[in-house]
């Protein structure tokens, strides 16, 4: 369970994130909407730990960890995905994806990890499950790095999903994808609620927004202006405002 | 980066290697010196001098040995990488194991000569180098073959001393590398005598690296406003800019360092404002025209070959240690290292061809007497730019009068090995 | 497994060459081989800094750690052994590389090479002011060979302590390269944000390359010291860092065969040229460019092949 | 007084090294190791161009058209440098990095094939001493100063008022931004490079007459022009600046009060603990 306390977040004086509250409880898909600039991503970057807040704590199933370093984070479970796809292209899908199960194990430090040991065998299996969870399972072998864009993103998902995540941040995994490549990636996401895996969505596509999110958060100008089902936040006065500027006289 | 250049690789491996087919009696000398990168402007000059000093052999069929029988000389550079004590070592393996030479010439610096001590002493290769640096009981095939460095600085201070009675405060300007350590302990060595009537009013080493500001080298030297300088460690643009310097500051008294390369001086400074106050003692420089008719025949040839520009003392500097070898060769029937050397120590002085008799000395210092301490000429400016001898030390007495107090300083300046 | 059993290959085969030639070659060809046994234990240890992405221009100061532990550890007042001296070598390097990697690690890309070029320029003036331990600028000389050798000063007895150290410390790396820890540090060479954000502690990883590739190059420098029984501040000459540099950038870093046929291929440009060696800087500089241009061009129509057939 | 003299052209001296360095490598992020060799091809430059004209012109002239030859040299060799490594590696700063190291190599080498290894001096075009009250400066060193400041300052001008100056400043904060505004980045990186270069050769040309030039002069330069970066901050020009009057002082001070053996020692023990406690410098911003 993933609890957020008036976050923000000040680069010189522009108040990028400003006092954003939120709670995503297990299981849960919790929609992050808002114009361009509105500070959606700053928001994750704060949470994983990839920027330092100015105020505000970030604490998981109880535990503080805002300020921590973004792979002590992931390592209690909350993993993200970033929104210019980062993937490892070197090998294979496959050993892209064990990097991923191996992430969370051990410690650098300890001799016994500076040797080849036997659970590759393991460590593919689990991979192997990642990429049939996301739909890749058949270019297992395949080289990851002439993977097409909206694939790659998919692998990105699925590369994340391997650290066995309790909480998973996905920014923009949609954008760029065709409308069957959406649909599909959009019941597999819906498919890890299943796991008990909750999910704090970024996304831009408002048709598979509604439809994916239990509840969903407008941000603007680094402020939490609405929150609320789908269906409140698609009638919310200032969700409409902040989107299409001023509200037009009367009509709508 | 992948298979393809791996390929052109493979290609070139195929180069295979050339080695020299060594011919029978000819004596093979090797000089160890920098032959590139920038340490070449001392190896160069020296490697062009010993190979000048065999083709004087060479053009009349060779050097005779003691029988009658002619050798022709085969001289070779190694690049020791600018006096790198490691691959010094390397380039003496390829020397004595490879080509099989008999005679090396080498710096003087205790590094490079530590290095290949015991090479040298088990395959009985001569190595001989224009000054002392590091000799011992256990290495007799390390020999220094002339007073030079760093010896001569010592000889050089006490002279000026000695025939300069109103010098009062002198200054050392020495680089913080081992040839500077070196000259700054016989430097002081060569004062320690006189500290009744004389003071050391500077002896800070400079890093070698930061030369670029010579006005901020120069400014605390004439702080202590010394009646003479002595230095050791720029190269000779350097020196030439450190006279500018000290000139501008207003500095009026003596300069002494091993050798100056007065074109580059003179370019700088006037040579009347200089004339006289320039000294300079280093086994011999060949420029200056009486004080051996060989060695300015030999500065003659040089010039020829090279050009002016290209001219450096250390180029006669290593003509001069080759004589000491001459005269061993001439006076032994085997011309190998072992013959060599016995005939150079049969006695204990030897008739040296350019500076006449002289004693092996150096027991005090190193522990064994494998130095021969050749008579040392002192230069001086004049007024045309040139140089001029005025004065030969007799550097075998000076040592037996002095030694006392010399060599305390000397050990202070961990140049004494002796046990 | 086979990228590690190819590795483990090269070593073994390399370790063997050396011996072979050792027994067949001449005189100076043993010291060529020494030599370059002595540098590819240099080159390795090189290529496992590299494969965090981080290429330490230290490496040869750091070499000389080793060098004066065992200058230092072999000669009274301490007299160990110097097999063992050299072994504490490493083990100095490495502490010296895990204080080092605090300041160094903390920059990127371009501030890294900066960074520790200028590292290793401090530590060879450290080599040579702090004159009452190290001798200052004329080194310490006299230091002897290992006594565990039957006749010490038989190169060719070297010549296979050499090669034994280098399969041993090349089974090591190789099994590094293909462990856990190996594939996270070649992850965080990849893509250190990524990397980050799904678990892996970047900074550790590659503290642990340059501190494991740093024992490498301690042991290097003790043998450098033990075979020319002398070490000085001149051994740590950029002209040597430039070859290691050079022989990993010609052969490429993804295998270990790659650093090892860049510096056989240096090596014989520098014996081919033996009698102009003014000329061998430039030539290895001109094979260095044409590996990193030739190499950018023959990546680029890679691409366009995989993405033509993929 | 002196001493304040001696502060003042060391720092001179110091950004001659680092300047054209500073530009190059704020805005491009990239590091030219043949830089040094630059300022060695400027300081050759100029000693041909003394050596042959001054006794038809005279020295002062001679040395001008030297500088200008120098510019123009260096000029054409960093637009060169764009052309075969810049851009088809632009994006890759390592291998910039090695192949520019690689190729300080081979111009010294092939200097030394043209001058010979021996070390050459350049007969002081300007002689003659200015007195400040009891202290000296060499004219000479006047001239490094005076080079040192119009480079400077023409620098500052030219990046804060001229159109080209806002490109190369824009392309130095946000590359991709700048792209993205629609500034050719590739051809403000090729007039970036060109400028430094043809700094480094200008500086060469003014410290010529003042040092003994020789092809390895590059390096030393190279490696103090590297830690004035690093202290004086990421992709900052003023910051490098700052950092040549600090080392200038600094050093200055060192050899003046004995201590001029641990130069290089204190310069590198400094940037090390710049990098420690703040790795973008001094003045720079976080990356």
């Amino acid at each position: 369970m993933l609890e957020i306390n008036n976050l923000s977040k000040i680069f010189g004086s522009l108040k990028a994130v400003d006092g954003v509250s939120l709670k995503l409880g297990r299981g849960e898909i919790r929609g992050l909407i808002g114009p361009n600039g509105s500070g959606k991503s700053t928001t994750m970057n704060l949470i994983s730990g990839s920027l330092q807040p100015s105020a505000g704590d970030v604490s998981l199933d109880g535990v503080r960890v805002e300020g921590f370093p973004s792979h002590r984070i992931a390592r209690l479970g909350l993993v993200r995905t970033f929104q210019l796809t980062r993937v490892y292209t070197s090998g294979t899908l496959l050993e892209a994806v064990a990097l991923g199960v191996r992430a969370a194990q051990g410690s650098a430090w300890n001799p016994k990890r500076w040797i080849p040991t036997g659970e590759n065998a393991k460590i593919n299996i689990a991979a192997f499950e990642a990429l049939e969870r996301m739909g890749l399972a058949s270019r297992a072998n395949e080289p990851a790095g002439n993977l097409p864009g909206g694939l790659r993103r998919v692998l990105s998902i699925a590369t994340a999903l391997a650290t066995r995540p309790r909480i998973l941040l996905l920014d923009e995994p949609l954008a760029g994808l065709h409308a069957t490549e959406k649909a599909e990636v959009s019941t597999r996401v819906e498919q890890l609620r299943a796991d008990g895996i909750s999910i704090l969505l970024v996304e831009h596509d408002m048709k598979s927004v509604m439809r994916l999110c239990d509840r969903i958060t407008v941000l603007n100008f680094g402020r939490v202006i609405a929150e609320g089902t789908p269906e409140e936040i698609g009638r919310h006065p200032e969700v409409i405002k902040a989107y299409l500027g001023r509200k037009r006289n009367s009509d709508a | 980066m992948n298979m393809l250049t791996r390929l052109l690789i493979a290609g070139a491996l195929a180069g295979a290697l050339g080695t020299s087919a060594a011919a029978e009696d000819t004596i093979k000398v090797g000089v160890v010196q920098p032959q590139a990168g920038e340490c070449a402007q001392w190896g160069v000059p020296i490697t062009r001098g010993v190979q000048i000093w065999a083709e004087e052999f060479n053009a009349n069929g060779g050097i005779a040995d003691a029988t009658g029988k002619k050798h022709k000389i085969e001289v070779t550079g190694y690049d020791n990488n600018c006096y790198t004590a490691g691959d010094e070592l390397n380039a003496f393996r390829r020397a004595i194991l490879d080509d099989k030479v008999s005679f090396i010439l080498q710096t003087f610096t205790p590094a490079s000569r530590q290095a290949v001590a015991e090479i040298t002493t088990e395959n009985k290769v001569l190595t001989t180098s224009y000054g002392a640096g590091y000799l011992g009981p256990k290495y007799p095939f390390l020999i220094g073959s002339v007073t030079g460095s760093p010896a001569s600085y010592m000889f050089l201070v006490s002279h000026l001393l000695e025939s300069r009675p109103e010098i009062k405060r002198v200054a050392i300007v020495t680089a913080d590398h081992s040839f500077g350590q070196a000259a700054l302990a016989y430097y002081k060595a060569g004062l320690a005598p006189y500290l009744d009537r004389a003071e050391i009013v500077y002896s800070q080493p400079y890093d070698p690296a930061s030369t670029s500001d010579m006005l901020g080298l120069a400014t605390p030297v004439m702080a202590s406003n010394p009646d003479l300088i002595v230095e050791l460690g720029f190269t000779p643009g350097q020196q030439a800019l450190f006279v500018e310097a000290m000139e501008q500051l207003g500095y009026k008294g003596l300069y002494g360092s091993e050798g100056w390369t007065m074109g580059l001086v003179t370019e700088r400074v006037p040579a009347a404002e200089v004339a006289g106050r320039i000294f300079s003692a280093y086994v011999v420089d060949a420029s200056e025209p009486n004080f051996s008719p060989r060695v300015s025949a030999f500065y003659k040839t040089y010039v020829e070959k090279f050009g002016e520009k290209e001219w450096s003392a250390l180029a006669s500097v290593a003509y001069a240690a080759m004589t000491t070898i001459e005269a061993g060769i001439q006076k032994s029937s085997d011309p190998t290292g072992a013959g060599v050397r016995d005939a150079l120590f049969a006695s204990d002085t030897v008739d040296q061809p350019l500076f006449g008799p002289s004693r092996w000395g150096g027991s005090e210092i190193f522990g064994a007497n494998n130095w021969l301490m050749t008579p040392l000429p002192v230069y001086v400016t004049d007024d045309k730019g040139g140089v001029k001898v005025t004065a030969v030390v007799d550097v075998a007495a000076w040592w037996n009068a002095h030694k006392d107090a010399a060599l305390p300083a000397l050990s202070e300046g961990g140049q004494v090995s002796a046990k | 497994m086979s990228a590690f059993r190819r590795d483990l290959m090269t070593v073994c085969a390399l370790g063997a060459a050396l011996v072979v030639g050792g027994f067949v070659g001449s005189n100076y060809m043993l010291g060529v081989l020494v030599l370059f046994g002595m540098t590819s234990i240099l080159v390795l240890s090189y290529r496992t800094i590299t494969t965090m992405g981080g290429w330490s221009f230290a490496h040869i100061a750091i070499m000389g750690i080793g060098g004066y532990s065992v200058a230092i550890l072999s000669k009274p007042p301490f007299g160990l052994p110097v097999l063992v001296a050299t072994v504490a070598g490493g083990l100095f390097a490495a502490l010296f590389a895990a204080l080092l990697s605090y300041p160094v690690l903390r920059t990127r890309q371009y501030y890294f090479f900066l960074s520790t070029f200028a590292a290793g320029e401090a530590l060879r003036q450290c080599f040579i002011q702090f004159r009452e331990i190290t001798g200052g600028t004329s080194g310490i000389a006299f230091i002897e060979r290992p006594e565990i050798l039957p006749n010490p000063s038989s190169t060719l007895e070297f010549l296979c302590l050499v090669a034994a150290v280098l399969v041993l410390l090349g089974i090591f790396y190789a099994s590094l390269d293909a462990s856990d820890a190996g594939l996270k540090i070649k992850a965080v060479g990849e893509d250190e944000a990524l990397s980050s954000s799904i678990g892996i502690d970047a900074w550790a990883l590659r503290a642990l390359a340059f501190i494991l590739g740093s024992f490498g190059a301690g042991i290097a420098g003790g043998l450098f010291a033990t075979y020319n029984g002398i070490v000085s501040p001149s051994d740590i000459n950029a002209m040597l860092m430039f070859k290691v540099v050079a022989a990993c950038v010609i052969g490429g870093t993804t295998r270990f065969s790659g650093p090892i046929l860049g510096l056989l291929f240096l090596t014989l440009i520098e014996e081919i040229f033996r009698v102009v060696p003014e000329f061998v800087p430039m030539i290895w500089g001109v094979f260095v460019i044409i590996a990193i241009l030739f190499g950018q061009w023959a990546r680029g129509r890679l691409m366009v092949w995989r993405a033509k057939n993929a | 007084m002196q001493i304040l003299l001696n502060c003042l052209s060391l720092t001179s001296f110091y950004l001659c090294f680092a300047l054209g360095l500073a530009l190059v490598f704020g805005v491009m992020r990239i590091i030219n190791f043949a830089h040094g060799e630059f300022f060695m091809i400027g300081a050759y430059a100029t000693y041909l161009c003394i050596s042959t004209l001054s006794p038809q012109v005279g020295g002062p002239v001679a040395w001008a058209i030297g500088a200008i030859v120098a510019a123009a040299v260096t000029g054409l060799l960093g637009l060169v440098l764009h052309r075969t490594m810049v851009v088809p590696l632009g994006d890759k700063p390592l291998a910039i990095f090695i192949s520019t190291l690689a190729l300080s190599y081979v111009i010294q080498t092939i200097v030394v094939q043209i001058f010979g290894p021996v070390g050459l001096s350049i007969a002081p075009p300007m002689r003659g001493v200015v007195n400040f009250g009891g202290a000296i400066l060499p004219a000479s060193r006047l001239v490094v100063i005076g080079v040192a400041v119009v480079l400077a300052a023409g620098l500052w001008v030219f990046l804060m008022r001229s159109e080209a100056g806002r490109r190369i400043r824009a392309v130095a904060q946000n590359p991709r931004g700048a792209l993205l505004q629609g500034i050719r980045t590739e051809k403000v990186g090729r007039l970036t490079l060109i400028l430094g270069s043809s700094i480094a050769g200008i500086c060469g040309a003014a410290m010529g007459p003042i040092s003994q030039i020789s092809p390895y002069m590059g390096a030393g330069t190279l490696w103090k022009a590297f830690i004035i970066i690093i202290v004086g901050g990421i992709g900052n020009i003023w910051g490098a600046v700052a950092a040549a009057a600090i080392f200038g002082v600094l050093d200055t001070l060192m050899s003046q009060f004995g201590a001029g053996r641990f130069l290089a020692l204190t310069s590198a023990a400094v940037m090390l603990f710049v990098l420690s406690v703040k790795p973008s410098g001094l003045f720079g911003e976080k990356e």
